[in-house]
């Protein structure tokens, strides 16, 4: 059931205003107008985004509602317009986007207080939270490349936010270009997908007719689009092997990090994924390889996140590492459960990040973990509000992350992906270990911090502390709207979902391995991280000792960073510089069209000889040709 | 007339014209000329175009020659002595000349060429009829050979007038040859 | 009511050079320079609003006599295809002249006016003519007046530019006149009737070999106009070495005469040939859409790195044409407006620069955010839309442009991809660069930000960027139907229908039309 | 009256001799001289077909040659006259100011 909505243009509408007031007036107006309506307008779009969606939940299962909006590109009969579009799922992830963000735009104001390009960064994140409301209402894939490409450019804008270091101006072109790598694969899905439908006949990239006709897409050319799209899922949402710009996107803001870098942006792979379910479905094998990719990622980036010292570095990794469990989800097949710790995870990597920024806010911008420790008395609200988002993200229950990334395994488990299923146990292991890793070096123990920073720590105010307490909440209670059948809403989220993301087999029968195997690896790793840091601070060092070899390894990110510089940047640019700009273009091509004209000045050098100056050569010359053309003559009237 | 007049006047014509290019004093070119002229003037006269013939005499062969006298006497031409120009060129000047007029036989002198022979009119070559025919057929090119005149007469004083502006022209790497 | 609007269109300008050389006073010539290039700006709104956007055919036609002897006639009309063009035309060279006003050009302001004026004669008259000796008349005529913008108003190797620029141009443009001369002898021959009339000759009938000679001929001028790889080279030096005005006319419509050549002229005459040669042609353009972005990676000019770049968007024009299906050939038209406004707007920009340094070097600059925030900020607009952002117009016509190329030869688009990556690489890094990290020239810290002047510059290039890419539609619609009869009359559809029918292939994105033969072959 | 190939072959015979004398003198005005040696005998060769056609035209043209021969030969020693005062010499190979 399809309901005209089109107070769904306000949620974008709300966005712009604040990207054009602070872009134009800013500055201008002062610092109180921009707090205002910075988060202002993201409130006020989050109370659209609830309208919307408590519209939507009165409807029955599958109605949606749309906002069709102006005709866009066309082209001989293929056509796209400006439509938008709220399901199960959109809505979903509107409420996610609105609601996380607001909390995150809040907090920001606080943050960001010391800052004096505070126009500038609230035009950059209302600019951001446009692109991604637009990426999550569009009503077709082109829409969606819209608001892809867009976070993408916000994320670069945020990233390079500190621009006068150059390192911070790198990382976000590094953001920006390996993102683009992956939209490239995107655009070429969308491409495959117009022109294997164009073929039928069917020019159309609507969500809604694509589903209709799925059919025509089926065989190779799905396996092509699923592949390609999964490319840009990658860039965007930092799986192997285009992750390696995320880790680098952590010197941006850290209300920048816990908004795009954790909560919302690096979700849109999985949402893209989710909201294409039904042409993933009909390519089994791209969704094979989405599983994989997703599991290796994950256990991939969990193990760098075990050595890291940057509070934020650890974070970073670990939002890679529950990106792909994620990925392992919508790569099951389970699409409900995939978005189920999309959300969850929103929820708890928000709170983390902003935890860790009110850490930074309290040390002075300190992001080395090894020169913190004992915090947890000076920042308690910081402290409870983190254990509780470490608790989740461990999955512990009932906090959150439990359930959602529970199912997840549960899925790979049931779907026969027992390898992966095993890796995403370990990592579960490894999640717990160096989140409370994390914590006991931030919080516990004896106080690191430098002599003169140590008496300038206090809590954050309360505009910081509101978001962090708000989303502790969330982190707890919000897994529990997705309970095994019977306990309180039962599988109320998943079958929420399920007619918007297509199949899903609730998990009748718990089976006990698989349940309890995750639970297990975490409870593990809390203790090892229990050992190590609390108990024993000294062996962390003596095994980083002994175990030279992989430690550096592992701290030095598999040297992946150098491997790419070495394989593919440095020759690029070798390549374009001493082959084709300097050989080709200027040598050969210019040498060609250079020579050419020399060739001509040469002969014109030779030939000017001739030109003695003395009339009588030109008299004779001329008699010459008087002959030639009397002989010619003689030859025409006697006809030999 | 008899042929071998025309044979004689043509012998002369071609001696004296030999002539002019192969003196060495430009007097004797000149008066070379002056004969050739002549001899042309008589063909033309019989030729039956006697007012030609008399023009010829008179104008080219008095008026025009004594212009080249004028002007040898002016800048005082001697005879010309050391090498007289290249002798390549000349060589293949000669042989030039030669084919041109195996050439021109070719052309001029075979029997196909013969234009059939009209009797003259009366009063053929006479003043009357060239004089007819110039102020009626040719008037237009006659008043612009008269403006063509006048043009050359202007041209040529103001060529050979010496005048002070000219300086600026003269070649500078022979300064002291001016002064002269 | 319509009659001798574009002949007006075209004589404006150069009725107002004309008057332009009667003036001595500084102020008065920009002053006059400006009106009369708004003249012509505004009656070619008036063409616009008067066009009939159902119709393909030439529109606002006038035809007279010129040369009957040679069948030379003065006729001009405007469709579709050169519509958009004229505007931008229009609007390019109003904002050149306000701009060059504002002290980029200080010396002999009423020669660069009157040059600037002719220039524009030129372009409209070239892009409204339907007469083939008329349109190389104007195709000349251009060259002259741009010569002189380089050569005079230019910096560095300004003579070595012009002289180069005019060379590379004239070696194809003499072979087209050849090819035209041949052409007309043809029609001649075949219909008794000497004429340069374009309808006229889409229909002469040649013979195969014929119609190869000529294509080549006329896609070697238009080719180097482009300029397609690998006669590109005239492109950067003349960039580099020419007035702001002179490049950002060069970029934003002279480059475009190239393209709009072969729309109008190259392929449409010689259509069986043009199909023959679209794997020559999408090569080619692909070639330039990495080479010239590789290239301009390793630019240390400003001005040579956005040369460059105009070699890599040119080529995703080129690859659209010779996808030669509606979407392709829209999305070509579409990129060349957004070339022209974009890279217009890049040349504006990198001017002001040049105005303020006297320097276009890459490492003279850094760090100027700090100083000039809303030179910086524009400056990122005018990038983005350049490397092809979604909502902005480069996006569109990019897109348009890689879906016709894949309906037509998949593999060139998945190559020509790589171009979108790499065209965000090199921007983005000569952005930071400039723009960002700390200031290290202490010259640097004095800039001061943009004056009132530079800003109108600036604002309808914005304005223009946003409106084409969200609206794009109301362009296409008027390109279309020109379009649809262009690809009608050279029976281009059937080609396409060929491509189109390919069963499931997608997986192996290999271009499945042409390698047809061998991939059986292999399959055995 | 004698044959009209009589008067041709004369007619060639001093055009030819004319063309020599251009060519080999050094001496621009013997380079005149011979110049008026080829009118001579263009105009021979009027006046001999002239007289075998009956038509006055071809006397009318040398009336024509005879003019601007006179004009030709004024200006020409014009040109002469300046150019010797300014070079000192009427030697065709020393006035070569014109080449590469």
């Amino acid at each position: 059931m399809t309901v005209q909505f089109p107070a769904l243009a306000l949620i974008l509408l709300f966005p712009l205003i604040g990207v054009v007031f602070n872009m134009f007036f800013g500055s201008r107006s002062g610092r109180g107008a921009v707090n205002l309506v910075g988060p202002g307008v993201m409130f006020a779009a989050f109370a659209v985004a609830t309208w919307a969606f408590l519209t939507l939940l009165k409807l029955p299962p599958g109605g949606s509602l749309v906002a069709p909006l102006w005709g866009w590109i066309e082209g001989g009969p293929f056509h796209v317009e400006f439509g938008l579009r709220v399901d199960a799922l959109s809505g979903v992830m509107v409420m996610i986007v609105t609601g996380v963000g607001s909390l995150i735009f809040l907090y920001s104001v606080g943050y960001m207080a010391e800052d004096e390009d505070f126009a500038r960064f609230f035009t950059y994140m209302n600019l951001f939270a446009l692109s991604m409301l637009i990426l999550i209402l569009a009503d077709n894939l082109l829409m969606m490349f819209v608001g892809w490409e867009g976070v993408g450019l916000c994320s670069y804008l945020l990233i390079a936010f500190w621009y006068t270091d150059p390192q911070f101006a790198y990382n976000g072109r590094k953001a920006f270009v390996v993102n683009r790598i992956g939209d490239a694969g995107f655009l070429l899905a969308i491409f495959t997908t117009a022109a294997t439908l164009g073929s039928h006949g069917v020019w159309t990239l609507n969500f809604v007719e694509l589903h209709n006709n799925a059919a025509l897409l089926g065989g190779a050319a799905a396996t092509a689009i699923c592949v390609l799209l999964f490319i840009g899922a990658t860039g965007k949402s930092a799986q192997i092997p285009l992750y390696v710009w995320l880790p680098d996107a952590m010197v941006g803001p850290t209300p920048v990090s816990a908004l795009i870098h954790a909560a919302t942006m690096v979700t849109a792979g999985v949402y893209m994924i989710a909201r294409l379910g039904f042409l993933f479905t009909m390519a089994p094998s791209a969704l094979d390889l989405v599983a994989a990719i997703g599991a290796i990622t994950a256990t991939f980036a969990a193990t760098i996140a075990i050595v890291q010292p940057d509070i934020k570095k650890v974070l970073a990794y670990s939002t890679i590492s529950q990106l792909g469990y994620m990925f392992l989800g919508v790569g099951t097949g389970a699409f409900a459960s995939g978005i189920f710790h999309v959300m969850t995870h929103a929820f708890f990597k928000g709170l983390l990040f902003l935890c860790a920024g009110s850490v930074m806010h309290a040390l002075g911008g300190e992001q080395d973990m090894n020169k913190m420790g004992g915090l947890r008395r000076k920042l308690p609200i910081t402290f409870a509000t983190m254990f509780i988002a470490t608790l989740a993200i461990a999955a512990i229950p009932p906090f959150s992350g439990y359930f959602s990334k529970d199912l997840i395994l549960e899925a790979a488990y049931e779907s026969g992906h027992t390898w992966l299923w095993l890796l995403g146990v370990i990592t579960a292991g490894l999640t717990s270990f160096y989140m409370f890793r994390l914590i006991f070096m931030t919080f516990f123990g004896d106080s690191r911090v430098d002599s003169e920073k140590e008496h300038h720590i206090h809590e954050s105010p309360p505009v910081m502390a509101i978001p962090l307490i708000v989303l502790a909440i969330l982190a707890t209670v919000g897994g529990w709207v997705n309970l095994p059948d019977g306990w309180l809403w039962g599988n109320a989220f998943v079958r929420f979902l399920t007619p918007a993301v297509g199949t899903f087999k609730p998990i009748v029968e718990a089976n006990l391995t698989s349940t309890s195997m995750p639970l297990v690896a975490s409870l593990i790793g809390i203790v090892l991280a229990y050992v190590l840091y609390i108990r024993l601070p000294g062996l962390p060092f003596l095994l980083a000792w002994r175990l030279k070899a992989p430690y550096d390894l592992l701290l030095n990110k598999y040297y992946i960073d150098q491997i790419y510089n070495v394989v593919v940047t440095r020759p690029l640019f070798w390549v374009s510089y001493y082959v084709l700009d300097r050989a080709v273009d200027s040598y050969m091509i210019d040498g060609a069209a250079e020579g050419a004209g020399l060739a001509v000045l040469t002969s014109g050098q030779v030939a000017r000889r001739a030109e003695t100056g003395n009339v009588q050569h030109y008299a004779f010359v001329y008699l010459l040709g008087a002959l030639g053309i009397v002989a010619y003559y003689l030859f025409l009237v006697t006809g030999r | 007339m008899p042929p071998f007049v025309y044979i004689f006047l043509g012998a002369l014509a071609i001696v004296s014209a030999l002539g002019v290019v192969v003196q060495r004093n430009p007097i004797h070119s000149l008066l070379s000329l002056i004969g050739t002229l002549l001899t042309v003037a008589l063909l033309f006269i019989a030729e039956d175009a006697v007012v030609v013939g008399f023009l010829q005499i008179i104008v080219y062969a008095g008026a025009i020659m004594v212009l080249f006298l004028f002007v040898i006497w002016l800048l005082n031409l001697q005879v010309e002595t050391g090498p007289t120009g290249h002798l390549a060129l000349k060589i293949f000047g000669w042989l030039g000349a030669a084919l041109l007029v195996t050439e021109l036989f070719f052309i001029l002198a075979p029997p196909h060429l013969q234009v059939k022979f009209t009797h003259e009119p009366a009063g053929y070559g006479s003043l009357a009829s060239l004089a007819g025919k110039l102020f009626t057929d040719y008037l237009v090119a006659f008043e612009v050979t008269s403006v063509l005149l006048l043009a050359a007469v202007v041209g040529a004083v103001a060529l050979a007038r010496r005048i002070p502006a000219a300086e600026e022209f003269r070649d500078v790497k022979e300064p002291e040859k001016i002064a002269s | 009511m319509n009659g001798g609007a574009l002949t007006a269109l075209i004589f404006l300008p150069l009725i107002g050079a004309i008057f332009i050389l009667m003036q001595s006073e500084e102020r008065a010539i920009w002053n006059s320079a400006f009106i009369f290039s708004l003249l012509p700006l505004a009656l070619s709104f008036y063409v616009l609003f008067e066009f009939n956007p159902q119709s393909g055919d030439y529109q606002f036609v006038e035809q007279y006599d010129w040369i009957p002897q040679f069948g030379i006639t003065y006729h001009i009309g405007i469709d579709g295809i050169s519509l958009f063009l004229v505007l931008l035309t229009t609007i390019l060279i109003t904002l050149s002249i306000l701009y060059s006003g504002g002290g980029d050009i200080e010396e002999r302001p009423r020669e660069f006016c009157f040059f600037m004026l002719v220039l524009e004669t030129g372009l409209l008259g070239a892009l409204l003519s339907v007469d083939l000796f008329l349109f190389y008349m104007f195709w000349e005529i251009m060259l002259i007046p741009m010569y002189f913008l380089i050569g005079i108003w230019g910096h560095g190797r300004k003579i070595y530019a012009a002289i180069k620029f005019v060379l590379f141009t004239m070696v194809g443009s003499l072979l087209m006149l050849v090819a035209i001369l041949y052409l007309v002898y043809q029609a001649h021959v075949h219909f008794n009737r000497t004429s340069f009339d374009l309808p006229l000759l889409y229909q002469v009938p040649l013979t195969p070999t014929q119609a190869r000679w000529l294509f080549a001929a006329f896609a070697l001028a238009f080719a180097i106009k482009v300029p397609m790889w690998p006669v590109h080279t005239w492109l950067p030096d003349a960039h580099t070495n020419a007035p702001t005005a002179g490049s950002v006319i060069l970029a934003g419509v002279m480059l475009k005469m190239g393209t709009y050549g072969f729309l109008r002229f190259a392929i449409p005459l010689f259509p069986a040939v043009a199909v023959e040669a679209i794997p020559l042609f999408m090569a080619l353009a692909v070639i330039g859409i990495i080479y010239g972005a590789l290239v301009a990676m390793m630019q240390s000019d400003l001005k040579r790195l956005v040369a460059y770049s105009s070699v890599s968007h040119l080529g995703f024009v080129m690859l659209g044409i010779f996808a030669l299906n509606p979407q392709g050939i829209d999305g070509a038209i579409y990129q060349m407006l957004n070339h022209g406004v974009s890279t217009g707007g890049l040349f504006l920009l990198v001017g002001m620069l040049y105005v303020r340094r006297h320097t276009h070097e890459i490492s003279e600059f850094g760090g100027l955010w700090k100083r000039v925030p809303v030179y910086a900020a524009i400056f990122m607009a005018v990038m983005l839309s350049s490397i092809g952002l979604p909502g902005l117009n480069g996006f569109v016509g990019e897109f348009l442009i890689m879906l016709g190329g894949f309906l037509r030869l998949r593999l060139a688009v998945v190559i020509a991809v790589f171009g979108v990556i790499l065209e965000a690489l090199y921007m983005l890094w000569t952005y930071e660069r400039v723009w960002f990290g700390p200031i290290t020239k202490a010259i640097n810290e004095t800039m001061r930000d943009l004056t009132g002047r530079e800003i109108a510059v600036m604002v309808p290039v914005l304005a223009l960027m946003l409106l084409m890419g969200l609206f794009p539609r109301p362009l296409i619609s008027r390109m279309e139907p020109s379009v649809t009869a262009m690809l009608a009359r050279g029976n281009f559809a059937q080609a396409h229908l060929e491509t189109e029918h390919q069963p499931n292939r997608l997986a192996a994105l290999v271009p499945a039309s042409t390698h047809e033969p061998e991939i059986a072959a292999a399959a055995r | 009256m004698i044959p009209l190939t009589y008067m041709m072959s004369l007619s060639a015979i001093i055009f030819a001799i004319g063309v020599a004398g251009v060519i080999i003198r050094r001496n621009i005005l013997v380079m005149y001289m011979s110049i008026e040696l080829m009118l001579n005998a263009v105009n021979l060769a009027f006046v001999a077909i002239g007289s075998r056609l009956g038509s006055m035209d071809g006397q009318v043209i040398v009336f024509f040659v005879m003019t601007v021969a006179a004009a030709e030969s004024a200006v020409g020693l014009g040109i002469i006259i300046s150019s010797f005062r300014n070079r000192d010499t009427v030697h065709a190979d020393d006035l070569t100011l014109m080449r590469w």
